[in-house]
């Protein structure tokens, strides 16, 4: 049963008495008054009506969606953390010491020279990385290339980074192997290329393996190539974009180093460059000076690209988790996530047309709807992949169990797969049945927008 | 210790799934060409659970604890144990973005309650699930102003009130768009409409103005700012917050087409500048909105069901044509600021906005008490904070205060802010004391 | 579906190889290891399987199942709150103020002189009374007294504490109003009456009117008024144990201060006594010397009824509850909880044979069972009353909402009640069927003990 | 401020529920004679959740931030954050005792689960839910004794080493079972068989031993005690932990009857001495056994489900015939600690034991190298802690070491015991030097 809203259960008009003179104030405000019991409930209620990590596999691909270790919550919390961000560096040596660490640790893992924490999110480190894109080849005196090469294949983010960086996106698209076309790579560059955004291993899990003729190629052009972070998980201790030729990377916190989604944010996304492009980094940085930590301007920053710096208690959790991983356990947990990917391929019924992949495959669902075969897979008690996406793949279903998951949970998880696979259009067009809500309308939300309370009777 | 502790496949299973695909190492299962293949070290040593968290501790310990009267645009409140108790929960905090509603309806109601909320306190119709922080809220709602505008147009005017950090953020925004922006002068405090007016023409596609403003101020001239404004076709832009907005004027009322700001002032402690960016606007905007939407539909059964709705607005559609280039936003800091909301309920959130405008008064009256101080500097009513004349150098003010535990902002050579809410005024006659001992 | 014991997830059998010589350490173990990632699923999926007041309405007679504001968790959880009990009182003044200031408060609130807070559980408390009594009547010679007085109503731990002491429990029959029957008191009282344990209002919600004249028949026969605290809710800011003429009483915190209940656990029960018991008081007792707060052994202290000082954590909980409501809050807790059990009452179709009630009433299931009425209810989504008790009440269905719930719950709860009242015996006999479990066979699990994972195949 | 936060009826509401019931107030419910009515105040000040959260935490800060080596029956040992994530679920803890196990199978299950942990390490057939503590777990064995055993019988005997505390609660206990409670010799931290020999005879009902010691010392001839105990028809009652119990001798292997002990060594911070007390029996006992115990049985389905069993041993059945008057127990304790032991697995719970082992011999020969202390006194392996003889009396040093901001027992004049856990080893080394330098 639904659990109602809190205006369904209290509204209660104030109205306004304030020292402020009338003419300052607003006359009425009406919201639910609801006594905290009641609250505890409804939040509570709420809660298990949603599906988390620590629900059940969360296959969802390019995702990421990783175990959040419990200790990394209480790490974030520690009083000494809640600090106000206009604080002396002089009072802040502890919080500048962690981020200086941090940037560190996300340097050695990326192969980077230099990163900034300051982007809050990983669409926000793509626009970052832009920014540096763009600062750079202005004081090369090249502020003429006005284009962004992305693939076809690449996050939606890509694009609309590079567009609201005022870019043209030049989209290219994959080849056969669904890998990057070099031809279409060599007909996409040109003069006015600023940079390459790509994603390696890609979002089907591959591996560009002609990495180092594209980053050849892009240098040559003049271009820069920049490292979509979001398949990181697939590579610790075994290959760092900085290696591969890359110029620019941002990494996404909660991907690679488990900080959790929470149902849509806050994450972090850190922005790693070569040495070239350190001086243009985002105001401010973080170094170690003569009398301990210090904020300070890179030469040729960018400035800001979030009002402070950036979402702090994610930084501190992806801290946390790196220093308790370390090097054997990052490597680990890339091993056991791209053996997991292929153990799980290797139990299902449905066809992977590409390969070999890594820590995550596109599956295909042939003659069925994909979509449907995602709702369907709810009914048995799991959270499906991502689906119809990228379209390189028919009916997609992207997979990424990531490497928290058991073999036996693996097993699992591949008998709702495959009993899936097994059933009619029928069934599963008339999926979910056992889930909190049945199929939600999407078309009647969008052609009657109702998006408060206040819309409703 | 070897592996990842949360890599959760045991020696014997590893041996059995690799059986399986048919490789005698998973190192066999990279497909990675030899010469970009990384034999190198990190260096960072693993740790037992306790040593990482001792070791986070250990860096944090190196913090001064001081009592903080800082503001400008970040703000503490004391937050109800409700809301940790309630947003660590693991099916909120561990839950990605909603794409299959049927499943997550719990999350979907918490932000459409949280849109709600924020339509309540703006009177604006919509108001989306976040943005990162007022910051780039306040960028995007300059790049929605430059869409939605029926002439082309390239000017945004902010007051000069308005932080830098924030001007930085809102120019990188809008530096691939055609868009400048300008300063425009304040008086007092407050927005000088006689500058405004003079710069105003039809160039310019938004004005911003903010109520609070980052001095603490009250703006008592918003109606004329939005007509301003108005006349020009340009939006008119308001930053404000949820608790002000509980008592100040409702922002509908003043002709605000959008409402930016800092919800993070709710449910969250001081963190360093972890924001939630409050993004609400006129429902004509509605498919120009940046961000994510919730709204309501029915099931199969016909029974009410939340879902993201309008999402052809958005990257993962849209690409380079999507309103804005957001993904993961704030979501959990949403619902952290919509259980401290609905914990205070109306009564409770006008109780402390009412709280905020007192202390800040009480408190600047007992600094004016004080030799070589002058507080209020501006003749305005306030919100949380004022500034503050030092006849000392400021800079050397707070310098000192630090030493007897209090930061407050230097904001100038001689002018000092500071900011009292519930959080900290406990410590307020303390506070003066140590003015007064290091300015007398 | 079920969650599987974390034996069937993993058993692993680990040799010892220990430091020790071979002969002092065992050989093997066997227990489950399993990584955290599915541990945090494991213990997630069970609390999903588990009901508390955070779930819904939980009107539980006599265990007045409060909300828990989740604040008193966090004050307990405060780092200078984990000390170790052997700690010089000279370390810990905070904590022994804080106790301190509690031993007041429950003076006050129960109009007692003194008060010791080392028993970990009311029915502790209940033995530490007895062993007051006990104390008490052998300072005086009269170490021959070994009855003590209890009425059938009673809970059975006043039966069992009593035992335990050593004492013969005489049991009285209730009057036909529900509350003591002078005469079968007058008759069970005498020279061997150590004491009288007396709930009030008793287990049927009801006011001991002629407390007075009890009191002064219980105290001329020279035994001691012992109050069972459980009820207390119904009480306070109205009317004070102390008053009353009772000379020891316990608290019960999770019921009357809202401390969690934990799933059967760990509670606190503290004792007040008169000023004549005083010295009996277990050891050791803190008071406020001349040199801040100090530990002392009361001068005929009883000795210990615990290994160090009870259950710490919960007495903070309990002190934070307090100190938050104080007066008014707490006269105000009495009296929704009174209102909320008169109006709940008013909306049932179930007789209620005995009244004027207070913060609980016992109501009749009358031809129905009333344990199959509870198993139904559950099919509701609530949790039913305490059912087939007390037994002066047919069918008996022991009903307290506490303060806690808003009218629109108790009309929910009601129409829950009046939805079972409806119904024929088959559906309540086959009842529950919404539930993580159908009904669970009691007989076989006694008559088969298998009480751990070994036992199972 | 007026009324309680958690009274959920809204002013309306209380009036339309005033009228549903047919009174004017809520006075006219209560039936309580005018004469004993109470018309006083507590003179308790209501607060906010803010300013009572304060006031617990301003009377704690008064205690002095001391690194504790104190033990004694009471330990603290590093508690994973999944314990507390977990435990704090509102399922969990806002539970009552499992009356209706359709609804509570998650607890249920995991209590099943902590006495499977306790029966697996013991050895022994049954395990309950939990008793308050070590030392009301050693009564309720010795009143189990005194019920099972053929003949009558008069005589506890406990080894001299048992803390006074746990003796005063088992004489408690006893007082009305015609029981006397006796101690017996002990050699070198270890029970002195000789002594028990000469005492032990057929009035004896049980014996009881510890396994690791309240010394800390490992006892070496267990087997014996338990024959000798055994010759007489009197039960073996063994008390341990369970990190030492997963690797020194099998409880049941030493012929041990009963184990009891204190399991809040496991999820447990330390907390002023709230325990956990263990209670695990021999299959034989079954129907005799105090407490909670959770079976397995089938639902209507045949679906396999938990439920509290064999209640008609308990109060709430049997009243004054029941096998002990204890209700509400230590469950949630229990909750953490299986956590806890599941966190660690088998693997950790013996590397965590084999640390304790380790440590104090350490700790032991690092004290041993300073002038005035000799350490350990027993010639024996220890757990966790050991006592030291200082030449300089014990109270003063314990003393002089808070003041350098350490915690040790001072056991006599001349002897200090120091417990060193995972949890304080860190501090170890300066441990040692606030040792020599107070000491030296």
């Amino acid at each position: 049963t639904n659990e109602p809203l809190l205006s369904e259960k209290d509204q209660t008009s104030v109205d306004v008495d304030s020292p402020l003179p009338d003419d300052l104030t607003r006359d009425e405000i009406e919201l639910p008054s609801v006594e905290e019991p009641e609250l505890a409930r409804h939040y509570v209620r709420l809660s298990q009506q949603n599906y988390g990590v620590d629900s059940g596999p969360y296959p969802l691909g390019s995702c990421t969606m990783k175990y959040n270790p419990r200790f990394t919550e209480d790490a974030a919390a520690l009083p000494a953390a809640a600090v106000h961000p206009d604080r002396s560096a002089g009072s802040l040596q502890g919080t500048l010491e962690l981020m200086a660490d941090l940037q560190d640790y996300l340097g050695r893992i990326g192969g980077m020279d230099a990163v900034t924490l300051q982007p809050p999110a990983g669409a926000a480190g793509e626009f970052t990385g832009i920014l540096l894109a763009e600062a750079y080849h202005e004081a090369n005196g090249e502020g003429h290339r006005d284009e962004v090469v992305v693939p076809d294949a690449a996050h939606g983010t890509n694009f609309a980074s590079a567009a609201l960086g005022g870019y043209d996106v030049v989209e290219i698209p994959s080849g056969d192997d669904g890998r990057v076309d070099l031809d279409a790579l060599e007909a996409a560059l040109g003069e006015n290329t600023a940079a390459l955004m790509l994603t390696n291993p890609n979002t089907l899990g591959l591996f560009e393996r002609d990495i180092e003729t594209v980053a050849e190629m892009v240098h040559d052009a003049g271009g820069l190539l920049y490292y979509d972070g979001a398949n990181l998980n697939a590579l610790l201790g075994r290959a760092r974009p900085g290696d591969m030729g890359f110029d620019i990377m941002h990494f996404n916190v909660h991907k690679t180093f488990a900080t959790p989604h929470g149902g849509g944010g806050p994450g972090a996304g850190p922005v790693g460059v070569t040495e070239d492009l350190a001086e243009f980094l985002p105001d401010p940085h973080i170094r170690e000076g003569t009398n301990g930590y210090e904020l300070y301007t890179p030469e040729r920053s960018v400035g800001k690209v979030h009002g402070f710096q950036g979402n702090w208690p994610v930084l501190v959790k992806a801290f946390a988790y790196i220093d308790r991983l370390g090097d054997d356990g990052l490597g680990d947990a890339s091993a056991k996530a791209v053996l997991n990917a292929n153990y799980l391929a290797e139990q299902l019924d449905y066809d992977i047309p590409l390969g070999p992949f890594h820590h995550e495959f596109v599956a295909s669902a042939g003659d069925q709807d994909a979509a449907d075969v995602a709702k369907r897979m709810l009914d048995y008690g799991v959270h499906p992949p991502t689906t119809k996406w990228p379209e390189l793949v028919d009916e997609a279903l992207m997979t990424e169990p990531t490497e928290i998951e058991t073999k036996s949970g693996l097993d699992d998880l591949a008998d709702a797969f495959n009993a899936v696979a097994g059933e009619d259009d029928e069934t599963l067009a008339s999926a979910p049945n056992r889930t909190t809500a049945r199929r939600i309308d999407q078309t009647a939300a969008a052609r009657n927008p109702r998006l408060s309370w206040h819309d409703l009777d | 210790m070897s592996g990842s502790p949360y890599a959760a496949p045991s020696e014997a299973d590893t041996e059995a799934m690799l059986d399986a695909v048919g490789v005698d190492d998973v190192d066999e299962l990279f497909d990675i060409p030899e010469s970009v293949r990384f034999d190198g070290e990190f260096g960072i040593d693993a740790k037992s659970e306790q040593a990482a968290l001792r070791e986070t501790k250990r860096r944090l310990s190196k913090n001064d604890d001081l009592t903080e009267f800082l503001g400008r645009g970040h703000y503490e409140h004391y937050v109800p144990s409700l809301v940790d108790s309630v947003s660590q929960r693991s099916e909120f905090i561990t839950s990605y973005t909603q794409y299959q509603p049927e499943v997550t309806q719990g999350f979907l109601q918490v932000l459409f309650e949280y849109q709600s909320l924020l339509v309540e306190l703006t009177g604006l119709g919509i108001a989306n699930c976040s943005m990162y922080d007022e910051a780039t809220a306040l960028a995007e709602a300059a790049l929605l102003a430059k869409r939605v505008r029926a002439a082309d147009g390239h000017r945004v005017l902010v007051p000069e009130y308005v932080r830098d950090n924030y001007v930085s953020v809102l120019k990188n925004y809008t530096g691939g768009s055609d868009v400048t922006v300008e300063r425009y002068g304040t008086d007092d405090g407050n927005v000088d409409l006689a500058a405004l007016e003079a710069t105003v023409d039809d160039d310019v596609v938004m004005v911003y103005a903010e109520n609070p403003t980052t001095l603490g101020t009250v703006e008592e001239n918003l109606g004329a700012v939005g007509d301003l404004a108005d006349d020009h076709d340009a939006l008119f832009c308001l930053g404000s917050d949820p608790v002000a907005m509980s008592v100040l004027q409702r922002p509908v009322d003043v002709g605000a087409d959008v409402v930016v700001g800092d919800a993070s002032v709710l449910g969250m402690p001081t963190s360093y500048g972890t924001g939630l960016g409050v993004f609400a606007t006129r429902e004509e905007f509605l498919r120009q909105v940046p961000g994510r939407l919730v709204g309501v539909s029915e099931d199969e059964d016909g029974t009410r069901a939340f879902t993201l709705t309008l999402q052809t607005r958005e990257q993962h559609i849209r690409k380079e044509r999507a309103t804005s280039n957001i993904c993961t936003n704030q979501a959990w800091v949403a619902l952290r600021a919509g259980i401290h909301a609905a914990w205070l309920g109306a009564d409770g959130l006008v109780d402390l906005a009412n709280e905020l405008v007192e202390l800040p008064r009480d408190l600047a009256a007992d600094l004016n008490e004080i030799r070589g101080i002058q507080a209020p500097i501006h003749d305005r009513h306030h919100v949380r904070e004022f500034q503050a004349r030092t006849d000392q150098p400021a800079p050397a003010v707070a310098s000192d205060l630090e030493s007897e535990g209090f930061a407050v902002h230097a904001v100038d050579n001689h002018i000092l802010q500071v900011c009292i809410t519930d959080a900290n005024a406990h410590a307020a006659d303390e506070f003066v004391a140590a003015v007064r001992e290091v300015t007398e």
